[in-house]
């Protein structure tokens, strides 16, 4: 299980790629599923035009919440591994912002343990978005609910 | 000693982002803002952590700690 | 919307780069969530150790089956895009077997569409696996529901 | 004619991959099995399609159709 948290922006899929190779070493013929979900910065939102976005968090806090919440989902499906990448700092519009991936044997674990994942992320990390606008910046006063 | 901090549009509002009580009174978390901000009633829907962990407001706090608070999160 | 069958080995993340690549062209900054699903060969399935697996099809009717569940995942969720690759032919252990992505602006729709899909494929879409084991050749007699 | 496709297991146990039934008469799905193998029961679970569109047993069949037989699929 690993968590981590880049200041600068990063490739998902490039990422996938490093963190399977090691899987495939150390659990080869295995993980018969994996599910993966990838946030992006898109553009737009509550009908305004986004030129940009400033991702905050808790230093020490958020990266030991997220901890908790892999090992949260690891004691309610059988995991065989789960990364959660998040960017903080200031991002553009199609930039990265989360990468969360689930291995399991089967298919129903590795769904349902991915969105329970960003179910919790999403409603409980401590990150804090202030997009640029047109009018200036402004703090996202809420994510949406699933 | 205990250690405040703010964040994101809560400090942005405060106009600070930390601050340090000195107190040897029993306090819990709705009690260190109160000391604070005793003009300032705590935001609704304001979050609360202390030594990283989310707490109640009527959780205790002690000398040492680190206390945290913050709008609804809104990450990934 | 793309389907492929691929009678050879193929890299899941690869293909999202290059498919990725094509719709950071045309939908530069509305991606905001993509949900991907990635199955791969196991090397041991009820109770014994696969060498190995034929994946078998039936031409013409599987494409077209594929291509009916993502339409159907299109009219009921707001999708941007959809990609299935599935493999067929001969499999080792490890090899993935499928890949299926969904992008959507927003995180329910792209979960629910791309577990949708799956389920669908898992139980409908005309595939037949052969299993190699110690003991000779077998064929799967069902597959696992969700 | 009507051109009949068995998959997987079914094709093995049936020892053939394809058959053609020169008909005149209105078959059903069903029908067009029972033509080609009078002694054997379609077995339990076997799906159909005609077309390449999955069909009930009891769905019409025309000249020129094909017509297909295949066990539960285990794709994916």
């Amino acid at each position: 299980m690993k968590v981590e948290l880049r200041p600068r922006p990063f490739d998902p899929l490039l990422e996938l790629g490093c963190y399977q190779a090691g899987l495939d070493e150390r659990l080869p013929g295995q993980c018969g599923a994996t599910a993966i979900f990838i946030g992006a910065m898109r553009d737009f939102n509550e009908g305004e035009a986004v030129r940009g976005m400033t991702l905050e968090h808790y230093p020490g806090m958020t990266e030991r919440y997220l901890q908790q919440i892999v090992e949260a989902a690891s004691r309610q499906w059988p995991l065989l591994d789960g990364l959660i990448i998040h960017r903080v700092g200031e991002l553009q519009p199609n930039d990265p912002i989360v990468l969360v991936a689930v291995w399991s044997e089967h298919r129903a674990a590795a769904f349902a343990a991915c969105r329970f994942i960003m179910e919790e992320l999403k409603s409980k990390a401590p990150f804090w978005k202030r997009e640029d606008t047109a009018d200036g910046s402004r703090w996202v006063e809420h994510n949406t609910p699933a | 000693m205990i250690y405040v901090k703010y964040f994101a549009s809560l400090r942005d509002r405060l106009g600070r982002a930390e601050d340090q009580l000195d107190t040897h009174s029993d306090l819990t978390v709705a009690g260190v803002w109160a000391a604070l901000w005793p003009d300032k009633p705590l935001p609704p829907n304001t979050l609360a952590a202390v030594n990283m962990e989310y707490a109640e407001l009527t959780q205790s706090v002690r000398d040492g700690d680190e206390v945290a608070f913050f709008p609804p999160v809104t990450g990934g």
